[in-house]
């Protein structure tokens, strides 16, 4: 406990470690919500399916758990792949596959290289799952997160008020879906009669990010390495 | 919604577990999610893969043995299997004459199986796809994920099976393949909504009353809903939705699929009235087939699939298939 | 409940207009209700005609073929059919050789059945009967209508069927039938009752969370009303059911069937359960068999029958079949 | 119309074309509430089965009409038989076979023939279906109802009177099958659960012999002949 003016985290592996305890928990509690969400203009599997991959993630990584930052995004991503299915399964994994290869193998993350493996983890996304923003997808929580964290480090402020901010601009664009027609994924089919639900990949990826802001957090004021 | 099973969490590996014990003819990794042919790989076979979410039983994995499949791989209910799945399946049904993959076209489904021939072709199999998008309720656009696979999938497997079967070479596997989805179309109505282990409830509301016209197979919604109608007009609705798409030249197999809950005896009803409007708009028919296919766990309802066939198309439909699912000639 | 469906009056026949495109094996007469394999009668061979209330499909109309019936009659909606229909299958199918009637036992299919064995014979046709009554939930005593025939019929009509495909005379295919049905035991248990098309809405309550034991194939409801259990704890008392009466001392056939509108998914992982509770009860399970045979219409739930088999019975178990609904080596 | 003293019916073959005509309407009106009954203890068809087989029945009967007593009956028998199938279609096509036969030829037919006709019909329900009164089915109605014609009879009343009493002892005996536990037909199946419910057939035999009464009462009264 201090008073002096917070150091920042130190985003290191067990950082990140930290991150994907959470993130399962937080997927766990809030997996039948997700899967309700997925249920008007999905398969009704959303949340059952991330339930799956995190827990999956975070046991592997406890048990082996990786050296660099980039390691247990990359692992992280790897391990969903093999244990989800469905779409999400692939597309997060991609997005932490290409943010962990971002990071390279440095032991400790700058604000800026997290923003940049972030963004390459988007851009990873968009490039698999061929969407945009407005489709209706989980790019509408991801990509205005980026943006607003890229801006908020422009702007100078330090990783935990950018993060918080990302976390504001994830959980607005996860809920700015509701209008919006789907034309990506399953709820396309639905054509008009997707609008006025909120899509259930946006809702998950703006907790992960929740849970990012959360880490950092607790990571500065805890000072828990 | 009752379940006759054990937690929803176990419910692939427990019906992998039934399969093992009931098909001693096929492989079954429960562990792996794998079902094969017990002899594969077969020498100089090209190897058929397929795969996708479970609840659509008896596809695929009833669709695996002599003349069709190599291998399937079952995902989580309604959830595309991981690429784990499929780099396992093609490696244990590569004589070295390579595998096609058979993807229904779902996001999710071609993701996985994406990833997966990359992964493959690095273990040095050749690999080849062939995607399934036979559902005339989706409207295809380049900017949407386009049509869906559906009932189509069981022409496909099969045709392309029985080219496979007799030697035919990757590539011409492969075209086959493509020219039994571009021939083929598809159209279903729900009476119910689906319930999954999962969510252990219906996945949308379908009043008492009404139904909803253009479902998928996967507790989707349709794209509308209308009062209820009689057997009659639903196969007038159903078949002229798949007609007006396909325009048939030739004579057309035909598949009146029910979508699980649908007692045959309906079902058989249906198909009567489906040949009565094909007979009407001047369609010949040169097979029916009628039964639970292609389904969806519980939900009532039934899909017309029309595939137009020319001679050899017609023989390869013919030819022998023994499989848990469909079985004629061997 | 909804249907697909036109009026309830006309869902028998429809479905035989149904059976007649899809299947052109067979010579379906609609207007008299009769399925005929389209080579009979087959010379010297005796004639296996079964039949009963519709709603149970693919029995009886979907094991007609080779090496199985030669005609089946359907009735109403689980109504015996009535003797002209019995008469009329018996004439197209006798060839000298003798007609067996495989007989259900439940009055009316009893009583229609022989008022039809005396007509045939006044025609000059040689019949005899077997009785199937296979289904443990109902208590035999002579005071009482005695136990209801249900999935058993699978076997006797399989097993009898393949004995008078190889030209076993009539006394001896009679005699095969009975000693399946003796070997034979069942056990069903529902988790949704049953509508059928003249009520439209379930012909019993069946709460959530409560599922009916012993239940029988015509929506009658069961004897035992229990909390929901899981997929494993209802093949124990399933399974046991069946044993407790049946003792086998050999190797079984086990027929783990759907009642028409429980998923294949699920159905394969209560076969699995079912499965354990013989190993761990040390029965030996020759073959199983895992589907929707013997239904009732779109009630949820499944049902085990096993049947004890010497070597002969399960070679003729094995022996070829070519119907609708059961299909191998042919 | 006249104020003498009720002449009694004639018992001709159109007295039978009258009743059979008056129970397929009865039948008509009540199938519902008999496949209502046959619904908790059976399989919910007795009402459809009935209706099936009188609308036939009839039918035939008012295309060709035989011309005694006798062949009225049998023949609305064997097209009972001929299109109802289940337990009821061979039961009551037996009851109506035997009852035809026991009239022989005559053209007209007295109380005691009549009498003597229903009880070799019920005889041969009893010996078909192996039941006897007490085991929950059609004797229930149909077994009380003779005795009861039978009793009246004897002690000197008219057919008119005769059958109301017959009426009243089938709708008692139907009702009295309430309590009963089923040991025949599809209900012995539920054991002591058949306990509490009506039998749909004695149900649908009081209905028809109320038919029956009420044809010799319009009979007598209108002079229709
Ligand atoms: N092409 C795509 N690009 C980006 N995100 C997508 C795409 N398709 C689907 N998604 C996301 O995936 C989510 C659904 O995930 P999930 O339910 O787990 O998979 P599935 O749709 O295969 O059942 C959607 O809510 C959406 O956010
Ligand atoms: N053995 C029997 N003897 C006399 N009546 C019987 C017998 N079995 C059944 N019934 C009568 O038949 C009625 C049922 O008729 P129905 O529902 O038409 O036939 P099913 O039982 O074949 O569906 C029962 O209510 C009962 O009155
Ligand atoms: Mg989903
Ligand atoms: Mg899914
Ligand atoms: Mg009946
Ligand atoms: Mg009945």
């Amino acid at each position: 406990m201090s008073e002096e003016p917070s150091p920042g985290p130190v985003v290191d592996a067990a950082f990140f470690r930290r991150w994907l305890v959470a993130a399962a928990a937080v997927i766990d509690r809030e997996a039948d919500q997700l899967t309700e969400l997925d249920s008007p203009i999905g398969d009704a599997d959303h949340g059952a399916n991330m339930r799956r991959g995190f827990t999956a993630a975070r046991g592997a990584i406890e048990k082996e758990p990786p050296e660099t930052p980039g390691d247990v995004l990359a692992q992280t991503g790897r391990h969903l792949i093999s244990t989800v299915g469905g779409a999400s399964g692939p597309l997060y994994g991609t997005l932490l596959r290409k943010a962990g290869k971002a990071l390279g193998d440095s032991a400790q993350v700058t604000p800026e290289q997290l923003r940049d493996a972030l963004k390459a983890g988007v851009d990873g996304v968009a490039q698999l799952g061929g969407a945009a923003p407005g489709d209706k997808t989980m790019l509408d929580a991801l990509v205005p997160a980026v943006e607003a964290l890229s801006f908020a480090l422009d702007k100078g402020a330090g990783l935990i008020d950018a993060l918080a901010a990302a976390r504001i601009a994830a959980q607005e664009g996860a809920l700015a879906t509701v209008p919006l027609q789907a034309r990506k994924g399953r709820a396309s089919y639905l054509g008009e009669r997707s609008i006025g639900h909120q899509d259930p990949g946006a809702t998950s990826s703006a907790l992960l990010l929740g849970v990012l802001a959360d880490t950092a957090e607790q990571s500065a004021a805890g000072g828990t390495g | 919604m009752k379940m006759l099973i054990n937690v929803p969490e176990t419910v692939v590996a427990d019906a992998l577990r039934g399969m093992a014990v009931a098909h001693p003819e096929l492989t079954v990794d429960v562990e792996h999610r794998v079902i094969v042919r017990r002899d594969a790989p077969v020498p100089g076979k090209v190897g058929l893969v397929s795969g996708g979410g479970s609840g659509h039983e008896p596809l695929h994995g009833g669709f695996v043995g002599q003349g069709m499949l190599d291998a399937a791989c079952p995902g989580e209910v309604f959830t595309s299997p991981v690429p784990d799945q499929m780099v396992r399946a093609a490696a244990a049904v590569d004589s070295g004459a390579g595998v096609l993959f058979i993807v229904k076209n779902y996001t999710g489904d071609v993701l996985n199986f994406d990833m997966a021939a990359e992964l493959a072709e690095d273990e040095g199999i050749q690999v080849a796809k062939v995607l399934v998008n036979d559902d005339v309720a989706v409207t295809d656009s380049l900017y949407t994920a386009g049509r869906r696979g559906t009932g189509g999938t069981l022409f496909v497997e099969k045709i392309a099976g029985a080219a496979a079967e007799e030697g035919a070479p990757l590539e011409q596997v492969q075209s086959i393949a493509r020219q039994v989805n571009q021939s083929s179309r598809s159209f279903g109505v729900a009476l119910s909504a689906v319930s999954t282990p999962a969510k252990g409830s219906p996945t949308f509301d379908l009043p008492a009353g009404e139904l909803e016209l253009g479902i998928g197979i996967h507790g989707e919604p349709g794209r509308e809903r209308r009062p209820m109608m009689t057997a009659g007009e639903i196969a007038e609705v159903t078949v002229d939705a798949v007609l007006e798409d396909l325009r048939p030249q030739r004579p057309v197999l035909a598949l009146v699929n029910g979508m699980g809950a649908t007692p045959l005896l309906e079902l058989y009803g249906f198909a009567a009235e489906a040949h009565r409007v094909l007979a009407q708009r001047n369609v010949a028919v040169a097979r029916t087939l009628v039964g639970n296919y292609v389904t969806s766990l519980d939900m009532a309802g039934a899909s017309v699939t029309l595939c137009q066939v020319d001679e050899e198309l017609l023989r390869l439909w013919d030819a022998p298939v023994a499989t848990a699912g469909l079985r004629w000639g061997a």
